[in-house]
């Protein structure tokens, strides 16, 4: 039986693990962290349905019991070596994996928004990411400035950290157009006096039932849109913020003060993705993933043999994309097991 | 606002700072309006902090108003430029001191166009070469005035004479910093603490006792325009400008405004009595202006320079409102008198502003 | 024009703490499909008016939206409401009745009563 | 028969717009996110949008080129490059200004609009304190007739300013170092030898005469009496 180890138990690496293993592989799923889901884990509800993240994960937990596949928790990867062709994986805890293929599903990184230091992120009190906010709904905290008062006017400010030559990051993280739209609602139903602002520049509403997402939003949530990328925020008296935008639709300067503002932070390569790419050599595209041997016909192939890629390590996707390609890894990883046989 | 988050940006921002042997570059606008402020950067330098910066007769103007003005080409002012590189070569300085900001953009996208485009370095070696017979090489260390003044800002305050605290209740006194678009806008990199959260004169205030009132408005430009005030039609954006930024810091009641650049401390002091002939509104207690101080005026108050010496009277605005908080004491006699006491008249008191 | 030569310009930034959202608040409530706007510009295009004069119907919809309401009078009969913007509007906004609107919507708040107050009205009214 | 291709004026323009290393660094690709008009102090004062500029030149169509060239829209700028410091894909509006207002002043554009006559002013007053004295600007040259909005303060310095300038530890007008001395003459020699050598000479002839050739259109003689009249009209002229 052929050994395969998926470096990553977040949405992409359980389907994989799980795919892979109903293949009849022998699997080990290497975590590091000590829960499965990644970010998914701390996530409160999903778009475009809004329907609880817990479900998705509950539906993981399903396919972890179901497999039969290992799953090493609190482990990572800590050194990678090839001899006589077989890559071989030391973990933190001393352990050595050969496996005849290995599949990373690192995931992603976040956009550090201090890094966008013209929005005040970790300086001003009321400018908060969209993942701060969902860690809010999350727990269920209510949504107030840091002086106790409810918001009045709030705004979501997109393209974090994405498109964004200053940030690093030329590329766009596709899924923060429609996480602002959905955190919008939610804050709508929350704060139904609030005046709720989106700052965009296009609205990249791609996915299934995205445009009727953001049309509703428009219909029947009072979220308002407004075309222009924001240019800068600073801090009022009242501990308010002021920001700038051009209304680029009307061409004109626009300000306004915000009560509470909301950075749609993207998706980046993240720092154990960077790692894995150092240690199995592995080329990077220019927006810092990983480098598909093909972007059309080979996107689960990495530049090195027998090293696959599945879910948000290659580009931004969402929860449904991820689980979609990490599905076709496994049936690459299996294709690639079984010719290897026939050689 | 979170302290520790400017200062994790302040960490990410600090430059390399020659500490000794300079060569210093003039500001036209800065001999004009406040000649005092280059002679006590001099003393400063060279009998507080004991370092060695010459001062060189044959430089002119960098032309960096007429380029901005858009009347000087840009092969010009580049040859202009590496003149004043080629002064410095022959001196045998490799540390470049900037007074002006303009200047200091000017030098800083100079340096930068020759990294990115060499074949204009060529250009310009040539041009020099044929108009003046002169060579040059590039400064290793090439920063603003006002970075030096922040890199020794603890020294100069172990020697000081006051603080800014207001001398009656110990309270610090509320300052507002402004620093030049030209510093830090174009290049990031090149300023201490960088384009969003500069540190120059932010560090010089804190150091030296007083708090930094961070305003809305506080990264907009002083409204110079250059051609906008060159000509006498198009003033009223220049002033719009400084007047957008006045209504922002009002309510903050700050005690001065502190400039980095020549061009702004001159607008930021005149437009405060344009806007108080036209509108009749001061910005100050009790019709006073808010004083506004060059950063090495302030730095001879906190030596105990005394204000006269330092060309306080030079100002639009008055400045005593300041001088008195920080309790120091002056002879408003003779404010207007020249080097042996005597009389030279006195300018006309405005209706509306002190 | 001041002693100085010049007079001190005055800003051009659309700033919300003026917001007055009246107009906008009276045109949602009578039109509602006039929320679901994507300014696409279609209307634009194909407008009548636009196509010989200096007329953006898109423009005007943005300017309402913003409470920009200054000079609007003129603007809005610019439009011959012949219509067909409402046949290209992607979304199906009954645009000829958002113009009828603003029309008796201009003569209703000119009427009113209370003089016109340019402060902040906590309209969310979108 | 040879075909011989014609080279227009407006090739030539274009050309020199392109050619400009501030163009190729002021310009790479601009996707409309308006960060640059949300800060520009330009923008906000003047019916002036940073955006659209960037947008028109982009499309490369000479016809819209020239119309700015030839409009105020290319001289609201006032050149604080804060576009510069924000634009997400490196580009900066101000940069392609200073391209934008040198080839307008080269082929003759500038004197079609308001404030591009005003370059005739500028040059007469920062232009040439820059060759007389060697500063761009001088204390002589600021005249208070010409600055009321300096003030009554500056108006008593003017007045006094040897005294002034003496008291302060100056050296105005005098040889060797500090502030405000007069710039030796070999200094100067070598100041107009790199106006002569690199075009900045030529260019301020360029900016005479086609304000010259404007008066005439406007009907007058080019003589000294109606040019000076014409730079106190383009000084003052508020368009009001």
């Amino acid at each position: 039986m052929d050994t395969v180890v998926v470096i990553g138990a977040g949405v992409a690496g359980v389907e994989a693990a799980s795919q892979l293993s109903g293949f009849g592989h022998e699997v080990i799923l290497v975590e590091k962290n000590s829960y499965i889901g990644g970010k998914l884990a701390k996530w409160d509800h999903l778009f475009p349905s809004l329907r609880p993240a817990s479900e998705i994960l509950t539906s993981m937990e399903e396919k972890i019991k179901q497999g039969s596949f290992k799953i090493l928790k609190n482990t990572e990867i800590t050194d990678i070596s090839r001899r006589n062709g077989r890559w071989i994986l030391k973990t933190g805890k001393g352990i050595s994996l050969e496996p005849d293929a290995v599949v990373i599903a690192s995931g992603f990184g976040l956009f550090d928004a201090k890094r966008k230091e013209e929005y005040g992120y970790n300086i001003y009190n009321n400018v908060i990411t969209s993942v701060d906010l969902e860690d809010k709904l999350k727990k269920g905290e209510k949504i107030r400035m840091t002086n106790g008062k409810t918001p009045r006017r709030i705004a979501f400010i997109h393209c974090v950290g994405s498109r964004d030559e200053k940030s690093g990051n030329h590329h766009c993280s596709k899924v923060c157009c429609i996480t602002g739209v959905k955190q919008a609602i939610e804050l709508r139903n929350l704060l139904p006096q609030a005046e709720i602002f989106c700052f965009y520049m296009d609205l990249r509403m791609y996915g299934k039932d995205f445009e009727e997402l953001y049309r509703e939003a428009q219909e029947n949530y009072d979220v308002q849109f407004i075309r222009g990328r924001l240019s800068e925020a600073s801090e009022n008296m009242d501990e308010s913020l002021l920001i700038k935008a051009e209304d680029t639709l009307s061409g004109r300067p626009l300000k306004m003060n915000v009560d509470l503002m909301i950075l749609l932070i993207g998706m980046e390569a993240g720092e154990d993705t960077i790692n894995l790419c150092k240690g199995f050599k592995l080329e990077r595209d220019r927006s810092g993933f990983i480098k598909p041997k093909d972007i059309h016909i080979m996107r689960n192939f990495s530049s090195q043999e027998g090293v696959f890629l599945a879910g948000t390590c290659t580009c931004p996707m969402t929860i449904g994309d991820s689980i979609d390609n990490a599905r076709a890894a496994a049936i690459e990883v299996h294709n690639y097991l079984k010719n290897k046989h026939l050689r | 606002m979170k302290r520790e988050g400017k200062q994790q940006v302040w960490k990410d921002y600090q430059k390399e700072i020659a500490d000794n042997d300079y060569y210093f570059q003039r500001s036209c606008i800065r001999q004009n309006f406040f000649p005092g402020s280059e002679y006590a950067f001099l003393k400063i330098l060279r009998e507080e902090l004991g370092k060695n910066i010459y001062d060189d007769a044959r430089q002119t103007t960098c032309t960096g108003i007429g380029y901005h003005s858009d009347i000087i080409p840009f092969e010009t002012i580049q040859t202009v430029v590496a003149r004043h590189f080629a002064l410095m070569t022959e001196k045998g300085f490799r540390n470049f001191v900037i007074s002006c900001v303009t200047s200091f953009g000017i030098y800083s996208e100079i340096f930068e166009t020759w990294k990115e485009f060499p074949e204009e370095l060529e250009k310009t070696r040539y041009y020099l070469k044929k108009a003046t017979g002169r060579e040059f090489e590039l400064p290793e260390n090439m920063t603003h005035a006002s970075d030096i003044i922040y890199k020794f800002r603890e020294e100069i305050f172990a020697k000081r004479k006051h603080s800014l605290v207001n001398a009656a209740t110990g309270e610090p006194l509320k300052i507002v910093e402004h620093i030049g678009c030209h510093y830090a806008k174009i290049f990031p990199r090149k300023g201490v603490g960088g384009a969003e959260f500069p540190q120059v004169l932010s560090g010089m205030i804190e150091s030296w006792g007083g708090e930094v009132v961070d305003y809305p408005e506080r990264r907009h430009c002083c409204g110079f325009g250059f051609r906008h005030y060159l000509v006498m039609a198009d003033r009223g954006y220049s002033v719009a400008n400084s007047r957008k930024k006045f209504e922002s810091m009002e309510p903050y009641k700050p005690d001065a405004i502190i400039c980095n650049c020549p061009g702004c401390t001159m607008f930021m002091d005149k437009w405060q009595y344009v806007i108080a002939e036209t509108d009749k509104k001061t910005y100050g207690a009790n019709g006073n202006g808010i004083p506004v101080l060059t950063y090495e005026e302030l730095a001879g108050l906190i030596l105990g320079y005394d204000p006269w010496d330092l060309g306080l009277q030079m100002h639009q605005v008055d400045s005593e409102p300041l001088l008195d908080k920080m309790g120091i004491s002056y002879d408003p006699d003779l404010k207007y008198t020249g080097s042996n006491g005597e009389k030279m008249g006195a300018p006309m008191q405005p209706q509306f502003i002190h | 024009m001041s002693k100085f030569g010049f007079s001190i310009q005055e800003t051009r930034t659309i700033d919300f703490e003026q917001f007055d959202g009246r107009l906008l608040k009276y045109v949602l409530e009578h039109e509602p499909s006039f929320r679901v706007c994507l300014s696409c510009g279609g209307c634009t295009a194909t407008c009548s008016a636009g196509n010989l004069i200096d007329f953006n119907v898109r423009k005007m919809n943005i300017l309402i939206r913003r409470g920009e309401t200054e000079g609007l009078e003129k603007e809005i009969n610019k439009c011959m409401l012949c219509g067909k913007c409402m046949l290209v509007c992607p979304r199906g906004i009954n645009i000829r009745n958002v113009v009828m609107l603003i029309k008796k919507g201009i003569v209703k708040f000119r009427t009113i009563e209370e003089p016109h107050e340019k402060l902040k009205l906590k309209c969310h009214a979108y | 028969m040879a075909i011989s291709k014609c080279i227009t004026n407006r090739d030539k323009v274009f050309e020199r717009i392109t050619s400009d290393v501030r163009y190729k660094e002021g310009l790479k690709s601009c996707m409309n996110c308006g960060v640059c008009t949300a800060i520009c102090p330009a923008a906000e004062f003047y019916d002036y949008d940073p955006r659209l500029l960037l947008t028109t030149v982009q499309t490369k169509d000479m016809d819209k080129i020239e119309e700015l060239l030839k409009s105020d829209f290319i001289w609201y700028c006032g050149q604080c490059m804060s576009c510069k410091t924000r634009c997400p894909r490196g580009n900066c509006p101000g940069l392609v200004i200073n391209v934008l207002r040198k080839v307008s002043q080269e082929f003759g554009y500038f004197t079609e609009s308001r404030m591009g006559r005003q370059q005739y002013a500028v040059k007469r007053t920062v232009g040439e304190n820059i060759l007389k004295y060697g500063y761009c600007v001088h204390p002589e040259a600021v005249k208070p007739e010409l600055h009321p909005e300096q003030g009554p303060v500056w108006k008593w310095i003017f007045s006094n300013r040897k005294g002034l300038y003496d008291r302060l530890k100056g050296n105005y007008n005098n040889s060797g170092p500090g502030t405000l001395r007069k710039i030796p003459a070999e200094s100067m020699n070598e100041l107009h030898s790199i106006f002569e050598v690199t075009g900045g000479m030529r260019f301020y002839k360029v900016i005479d005469e086609y304000s010259k050739k404007k008066v005439k259109e406007m009907g007058f003689e080019d003589d000294e009496k109606n040019m000076n009249q014409y730079f106190m009209h383009v000084y003052k002229d508020t368009g009001e």
